[in-house]
């Protein structure tokens, strides 16, 4: 007995070679849902914002010319889950039934695996997502599913490295935010400095992201005696606070921050971090922010766009922004190679990219999308802060 | 002992940030017997209200000084216009109420100024000074002082004057209140209205500190309420007693407790809370609320 | 009431109620499948909300704290999904397991009063999300956890959101039944007497520690079935599903729907999860002030929440015949007739006349 | 001459009409009594005095229209009420009820003086001036609610049942002491009072309701003659 | 089945004042028992002590012989005692007779979890209890009363409801506070004939609380009066009333007509 037989059924046209849902002959549509209100909804506004500025531009000069001949334009719907996995599903279940193409961008770990199962049984990608979470990019278990940034793990890791190279005796005080993203950073550290003789972990504490002060780890972590201190966190004001907690109570060390929290304006000035030693971090995007890049023509270019199609007039504080840009380009560069307007072509575009350098990308990385267990993005450069903007780190000290 | 000591000196600047909330959210549960949930959400709006004029060149003070007389406005329309409706109904849905203005203010917040962290300038500054071996900046200093002026005016205010006086009569019970020709609207609005402008002053003094966003005292405001209700909801001085309390002790155990630990310490004021109320369930300063049937 | 009007009444009732009943159950083989999923969803909520209606809007105990059975029930269902367990045996975990913790807590806070069970409750989620990042083995951490375990299976011939919505229909329908019976009786009778007034409640024969005790742990137990159907729509759970903010959203919900409402429960459940979708609809980027201002405009103008609209209209359209038709009889006013005597009928005719002149500011 | 005049005033609750014309006067300096069974309205016709029940008709105090302002605003215009039940703020203690019965005065020193007149009238609530309203005993609260109302020095005095749980020496003091507090001051008043003997003691007229509606009016005099009225209010 | 009740010694401190102080007497079973006293004098809280709502501070209290000071109320009223209060605690928004109807709470059987399967034994239950309470407010004359919610009912009739709600516990230990507050003379009558009515046809125990020395004379077999927290004396209603002490504290010396 067919009892579904019944149902007026919209998502039938899936798998043939028919055009997918979500893409006509002149345009298609991406999805984005990503937390646009509440504690997350900085990053998360920049995550529209730069996918936004990149095909707003796109578009304005006529559209991506896909690999089946037809020149398209690119639709932005973005969608506001709040951060909460149940409405990240939700919205996933709208955005099919808004016939998106493709589910881009997202920002969020819990909030991407609450429909990371859901876009595999429905064969939706779901691509280029804001996740260190390495499960995205594990080509059995997400068929249809890309990381953008890189793990988590790479970034601590590389400071590990640099670190253990340096052949130095050095103390290192880790304060963690309790979740994945910190986990990653913490784990992604410890394995590579697992051999280093000259590296050892003193002290150790965690914090809540959502968390007022965290002035306690602080004087206990100094109590420790360490000469560096790895800092994964991911919230703007705390890092502030404790750049500016940690030289009020006379501790000094050489700071690690990652990508997400190393702006030299919003954060390394007014934490008064030149009264330290050094701050490393690392990254594979231009900070606009950075004197250095302040005439660089792709910073120019996107700071732009941002502000005339990205409806983000500001100086971007989260490198989120500058990381969906480059998501733009690299579904801009799938766009132009798939061959059928449909989403299996469009996943086997996407995973053929090598060696790509989209706008804003630092020396020494590129998009990689063909190793599997990697996202989209795994090279990323160790930076040190010279007072006033980055300048790429090759040794440490 | 040193990091022992330091421990509690930051617990106490913390605490100061709760209590800096929990003081308006006393005031406005005195003068209305309402808990008012966008207490924090308004303050945030005062912040960003002064942050307007300072960005317009106003020296910080005068800037501080609209945005407190802007804010009283602002909580006294809003019980003219909104809470007037529910005040006699069932205090769930003005609760419910109060939330909804959370939401509202804080979006309206979000929309004006987005939700990248600005700059607060501070009043004092964040050079530090040491108290028996322990650092502290100038600034929490000031922030600590302020607070307990503040504290004293409020506890000078309802039980001394007037005005406090009919503020509680009002809240106990209005339509009794309005038989002795208490102007019962008005008193409500003055009430909200003081709030708000409490609430704008611990708005500016924290903000330097937390950085504006529209968020910016979501957690500050359930340490607030943990600190109103374990310090006595009638008692100024038992709220920033208790903030104070709460910032200390979460400090001591999560460093000298690890199976509590830093990501547990959350859990601290409320086992705190209960422990205490069992004992006393009016708080640590409050009255006791005497009902006979 | 005319006699009539007795009769019809109750067939009248079970007409629609088999109306309704044929309407759900053909409901997903007719709709789409995003409607059915908005569907489950709010039944999820609903159930939920349900759970906290009972102890707070009849029982009058302010519970912030009911998402955090929600996630334990969520999680106590991936745990068992994953570990093979039978899956009625998963759903009574859900439940038992979420009303114990529930039990223990309430017999706890329920010695407390007022405010302070709320501070109390709120803790539960406020320490539950740090919990169960370290609780990794259990929980997943803060990666979370999947769990499928409603795909339709093949022999149905349904696709999965009709699967689901059948067991969110199953479980959300008993839960309403149940909980309905549960308050229009003894116990409910018992929740509106300790909410109104404990000393008279224990002056009737009822605790109020243990009705309190027995209403927190009903919620909890609504509470876990609700994550069970959680788990079963959305089938992850992480940390963040049982944040504080949900927590606070669901006391909104159940006062929107309508404090003391079986029905109102399940449009608090709808409202729950239409208002996200409709002010994503609206602009996303501005979700915080439309649910804001949708928010208080619901309650300025339905103090009494959604369930009150029907008599909110009632009133309005029936405004100028609103005096009352049966005023009190003369002699009933004037004397309360000792035991012995018969009782005047009701509306004698002999009410006294109304005046036309009513003219009130 | 007529300080307080009411005529066919109606009042209702929600859509329910409770008043169904009532008509009273008041004259400068007298006092008038409500009597009636349960539910007759005599609570009501005093909230349609001091707005807090929607009415309809015309209430005329003192040469001015007062139908429809608030409740403090009456209060304002010189018109005390002693609500029916407990009409105390019960988590202020006894002193400061009687000073938020004074709130609209402005002599202060006269205040305390009347302070203390209060308590000596009330020797009961001497020993209690710290403790909070709601910890007295209901004769007790009683109490407290005349004396809330004397403190307004008003000029009119509406007492619903004033001497609702009083014991019956101290009821009798309190007539006393409103009796005399109208002799001494002028105080005109409008009287609810179930206990008819209380009642007779003070009021001039007295008027009936029944249902919300006048049903006979007359002097003291004349009412305690009628059999009626004596088997529904006096006994015997 | 009427209950009888002995105090012994029965003292109430509340920080520094002394409500009660060494009260002691009994109450047979099935007697009509009035308590008077001045504004203040401790009734309300000698009735809190015996209703359990109040701990004593010293004393005992028995009810048919066991110790109940120290009882919650909610069991004390399990095993047959109600009471109403001074100031009428109805559930304002609840309807007339689903405030009657909390009073049968202990009567009817069952747990939770019968109610909410709605176990035919319930349902049963509760409708016998219905139509009992719905007896009651007819015999009451208050049938046109009960499906209006409670606050549209004026002050008087609360008392009234009150009743009701006690009686439908069937309790073998009735305690009255003041239910003649606010009635007219006409009324407090019909009271008098109904608390009359109520020892004929039931065994039951009652105290009474009243100012109205009308009321106490008609109905009580034995009263006692207090004053500041001590018993002043026992005896007859009449006794009480002609006893110089009993004048000068409480009834005032020329009052004897106007109390009538
Ligand atoms: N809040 C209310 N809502 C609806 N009806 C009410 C309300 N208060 C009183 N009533 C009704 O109004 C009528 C008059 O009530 P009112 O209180 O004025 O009577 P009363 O004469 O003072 O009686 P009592 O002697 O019992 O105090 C009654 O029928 C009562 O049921
Ligand atoms: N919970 C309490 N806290 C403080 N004082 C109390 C409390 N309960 C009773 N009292 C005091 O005990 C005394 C006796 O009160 P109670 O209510 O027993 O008097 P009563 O005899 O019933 O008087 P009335 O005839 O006026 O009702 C009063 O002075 C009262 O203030
Ligand atoms: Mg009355
Ligand atoms: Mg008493």
């Amino acid at each position: 007995l067919s009892l579904s037989g019944c149902r007026g059924d919209g998502g039938g046209q899936g798998g043939g070679s028919a055009s997918s849902p979500g893409i006509t002959d002149s345009a298609i549509t991406l999805g984005i849902t990503t937390p646009l209100s509440g504690a997350t909804a900085g990053p998360g506004k920049c995550t529209v914002a730069g996918v936004s500025a990149y095909f707003g531009a796109v578009n304005a000069a006529g559209g991506v010319k896909f690999g089946d001949g037809k020149t398209r334009t690119v639709n932005i719907k973005s969608y506001d889950d709040a951060y909460d996995p149940q409405k990240s599903l939700a919205n996933f279940q709208q955005m099919v039934s808004d016939n998106v193409f493709a589910a881009t961008a997202g920002l969020g770990t819990p909030t991407n695996r609450a429909f990371r199962d859901a876009a595999i049984s429905q064969k939706v990608p779901q691509v280029l997502v804001m996740t260190g979470d390495p499960l995205f990019s594990d080509r059995k278990q997400s068929p249809w599913q890309l990381g953008f940034v890189p793990v988590y793990q790479n970034e601590g890791a590389a400071f590990g490295k640099l670190l253990a190279k340096s052949g130095a005796q050095h103390k290192v005080a880790i304060l963690s935010q309790n979740d994945d993203y910190g986990k990653g950073y913490v784990a992604g550290f410890k394995d590579s400095i697992k051999g280093a003789s000259n590296i050892s972990v003193v002290g150790e504490q965690t914090y809540e992201a959502t968390d007022t002060s965290v002035d306690a780890q602080l004087t206990q972590l100094a109590s420790s005696g360490a000469d560096v201190f790895f800092n994964a966190m991911s919230i703007t004001p705390l890092t502030i606070a404790s750049l500016q907690k940690a030289q009020q109570i006379g501790w000094k060390p050489i700071w690690f921050l990652p990508s997400n929290t190393s702006s030299p304006t919003a954060i390394l000035e007014p934490g008064g971090a030149a009264a330290y030693p050094g701050i490393y971090s690392v990254s594979f995007a231009k900070a606009p922010q950075s004197p250095a890049f302040a005439k660089d023509p792709d910073v120019v270019k996107f700071l732009d766009e941002l502000k005339q199609y990205g409806n983000y007039p500001d100086m971007p504080a989260f490198p989120h922004c500058m990381w969906s840009y480059m998501v733009g380009a690299t579904l801009e560069k799938a766009f132009q190679n798939m061959k059928e307007p449909t989403r299996d072509s469009f996943m086997t575009a996407l995973r053929d990219i090598k060696g790509l350098k989209a706008p804003l990308m630092l020396e020494g990385t590129s998009v990689d999308t063909t190793v599997d267990g990697q996202p989209a993005v795994s090279s990323v450069v160790v930076q040190k802060y010279n007072g006033k903007g980055y300048a790429t780190a090759e040794n440490f000290g | 002992m040193g990091t022992f000591i330091q421990l509690v000196v930051d617990g106490l600047a913390t605490g100061s940030i709760y209590a800096a909330l929990a003081l308006a959210i006393v005031l406005v549960n005195q003068a209305t017997g309402l808990i008012n949930f966008a207490q924090g959400g308004m303050a945030v709006l005062s912040a960003y209200i002064a942050y307007v004029f300072v960005q317009l060149g106003l020296p910080l003070l005068l800037a501080i000084i609209i945005s407190v007389v802007l804010s009283f406005l602002f909580g006294a329309l809003v019980e003219r216009f909104l809470l007037r409706r529910f005040e006699r109904g069932d205090p769930d849905t003005a609760v419910v109420v109060t939330i909804g203005l959370l939401t509202l203010v804080t979006g309206i917040s979000a929309v004006l100024w987005g939700y990248n962290n600005l700059a607060f300038p501070s009043l004092f500054p964040l050079t530090s000074v040491e108290i028996l071996g322990a650092v502290v900046s100038v600034r929490s200093l000031a922030t600590a002082v302020t607070i307990v002026v503040i504290m004293v005016v409020l506890q000078l205010l309802f039980l001394r004057t007037k005005l406090g006086l009919a503020l509680r009569a009002v809240a106990d019970n209005p339509a009794s209140a309005a038989f002795s020709g208490l102007p019962v609207g008005r008193l409500l609005m003055v009430g909200w209205g003081l709030a708000a402008t409490l609430g704008a002053i611990a708005g500016v003094l924290v903000a330097p500190q937390l950085t504006l966003t529209p968020g910016m005292l979501d957690t500050a405001l359930v340490y607030a309420l943990a600190a109103v209700i374990l310090g006595g909801l009638s008692s100024p001085i038992g709220c920033v007693v208790a903030a104070s309390a709460i910032g200390v002790l979460e400090n001591l155990v999560a460093v000298y407790i690890p199976l509590i630990g830093h990501d547990l310490k959350i859990a601290v004021p409320f086992a705190l809370i209960f422990v205490i109320l069992i004992i006393r369930p009016q708080g640590l300063f409050g009255r006791k609320v005497v009902v006979r049937v | 009431m005319s006699t009539a009007a007795t009769v019809r009444r109750p067939r009248v009732r079970m007409i629609l109620t088999a109306v309704l009943a044929v309407a759900l159950i053909a409901a997903p083989l007719a709709l789409p499948a995003f409607a059915n999923q908005t569907l489950i969803r709010i039944g999820v909520y609903a159930v939920a909300v349900l759970g906290l209606n009972i102890v707070m809007g009849y029982t009058g105990q302010v519970n912030l704290g009911q998402i955090f059975f929600v996630g334990l029930g969520a999680y106590v269902t991936a745990y068992g999904v994953n570990h093979g367990w039978n899956i009625l045996l998963v759903f009574f975990a859900a439940c038992a397991v979420a009303g114990l913790v529930g039990l223990l807590v309430a017999l706890a806070a329920a010695r407390l009063g007022g405010l302070a069970i709320a501070m109390v409750t709120i803790a539960l989620p406020i320490v539950g999300v740090p919990l169960a990042k370290r609780l990794s083995d259990f929980t997943g951490g803060s990666q979370g956890t999947s769990a499928r375990f409603t795909d339709a299976p093949d022999w149905s011939g349904l696709d999965n959101d009709q699967w689901q919505f059948y067991i969110v229909l199953v479980v959300s329908a008993a839960a309403f039944l149940l909980a309905r019976s549960l308050v229009r009786g003894k116990y409910g009778r018992a929740f509106a007497a300790v909410r109104e007034n404990e000393a008279v409640a224990a002056s009737m024969g009822i605790s109020p520690y243990r009705t309190k005790v027995l209403a927190f742990t009903i919620a909890s137990i609504f509470g876990g079935a609700s994550g069970f159907l959680y788990l079963a729509a959305v089938q992850y759970t992480s940390p963040e599903t049982l944040s504080f903010g949900h927590s606070i959203s669901l006391l909104a919900a159940m006062v929107i729907g309508g404090a003391g409402s079986i029905a109102g429960s399940l449009l608090g459940g709808a409202y729950y999860v239409f208002v996200p979708q409709l002010t994503n609809a609206i602009d996303p980027n501005l979700t915080t002030v439309s649910q804001g201002a949708i928010l208080l405009a619901v309650l300025f103008l339905l103090p009494g929440g959604l369930v009150s609209l029907p008599r909110v209209v009632r009133r309005l359209t029936r405004r100028s015949a609103t005096r009352r038709s049966t005023a009190r009889p003369a002699a009933e006013t004037s004397q309360q007739t000792p035991p012995a005597q018969h009782p005047v009928p009701d509306a004698a005719p002999e009410g006294p006349e109304q005046t036309e002149r009513q003219d009130g500011p | 001459m007529t300080l307080l005049e009411l005529t066919v005033v109606t009042a209702s609750y929600g859509p329910l009409q409770v008043l169904d014309g009532v008509s009273l006067s008041v004259p400068e300096g007298g006092s008038v009594g409500i009597l009636g069974a349960n539910g007759a309205g005599k609570t009501t016709t005093l909230r349609a005095i001091s707005g807090t029940v929607r009415t309809g008709g015309r209430i005329r105090f003192d040469g001015r229209d007062i139908r429809g302002l608030r409740p403090d605003q009456v209060a304002a215009l010189g018109i005390a009420h002693v609500p029916e039940g407990r009409g105390t703020l019960g988590q202020l203690s006894v002193r400061e009820n009687l000073l938020v019965g004074a709130y609209l005065r402005k002599d202060r020193k006269a205040v305390a003086g009347d302070i203390d007149y209060c308590l000596d009238l009330f020797p009961q609530l001497q020993d209690r001036v710290g403790s909070r309203a709601a910890a007295l005993s209901g004769g007790e609260q009683q109490m407290l609610a005349v004396g809330r109302a004397f403190m307004a020095k008003p000029k009119l005095l509406l007492l619903d049942e004033a001497s609702l749980g009083l014991a019956p020496s101290t009821a009798k003091a309190v007539y006393e002491a409103i009796r005399r507090l109208r002799l001494e001051s002028g105080i005109a008043m409008l009287v609810v009072e179930q206990n008819a003997n209380l009642a007779f003691s003070l009021v001039d007229t007295a008027t009936v309701l029944e249902t919300g509606r006048n049903v006979l009016t007359g002097s003291s005099a004349e009412l305690k003659g009628m059999d009626e009225i004596r088997r529904a209010y006096l006994g015997g | 089945m009427a209950a009888s009740l002995s105090l012994k010694d029965v003292s109430l401190h509340f920080g520094g004042v002394k409500v009660l102080q060494d009260v002691s007497f009994d109450v047979e079973p099935g007697v009509i028992f009035g308590l008077v006293g001045p504004n203040g004098a401790g009734k309300t809280s000698l009735f809190n002590c015996i209703s359990g709502h109040y701990r004593p501070s010293s004393g005992s209290i028995s009810i048919d012989g066991t110790e109940a000071s120290g009882s919650p109320p909610a069991r004390l009223a399990r095993l047959g005692l109600a009471r109403t209060f001074q100031h009428p605690a109805l559930q304002l928004n609840a309807s007339v007779l689903q405030n009657v109807l909390l009073g049968g709470h202990t009567r009817l059987p069952g747990g939770p979890v019968s109610w909410a399967l709605r176990l035919p034994y319930t349902a049963r239950s509760e409708r016998a209890i219905r139509t009992e309470a719905l007896e009651l407010l007819d015999r009451a004359g208050l049938a046109w009363a009960a499906d209006l919610p409670a606050d549209e009912l004026s002050h008087g009739l609360h008392k009234g409801v009150e009743l009701w709600r006690a009686l439908l516990s069937r309790p073998a230990l009735l305690l009255l506070d003041e239910p003649a507050a606010g009635l007219s003379h006409g009324e407090v009558e019909q009271l008098i004939a109904t608390v009359k009515r109520l020892r004929t046809e039931q065994d039951i125990t009652i105290i009474i609380v009243e100012h109205h020395m009308g009321l106490i004379s008609a109905l009580t077999d034995r009263v006692v009066v207090l004053d500041h927290g001590r018993k002043l004396m026992s005896g007859t209603a009449a006794e009480a009333q002609s006893d110089p002490r009993v004048i000068e504290a409480y009834i005032g010396k020329d009052a004897a007509d106007d109390a009538a």
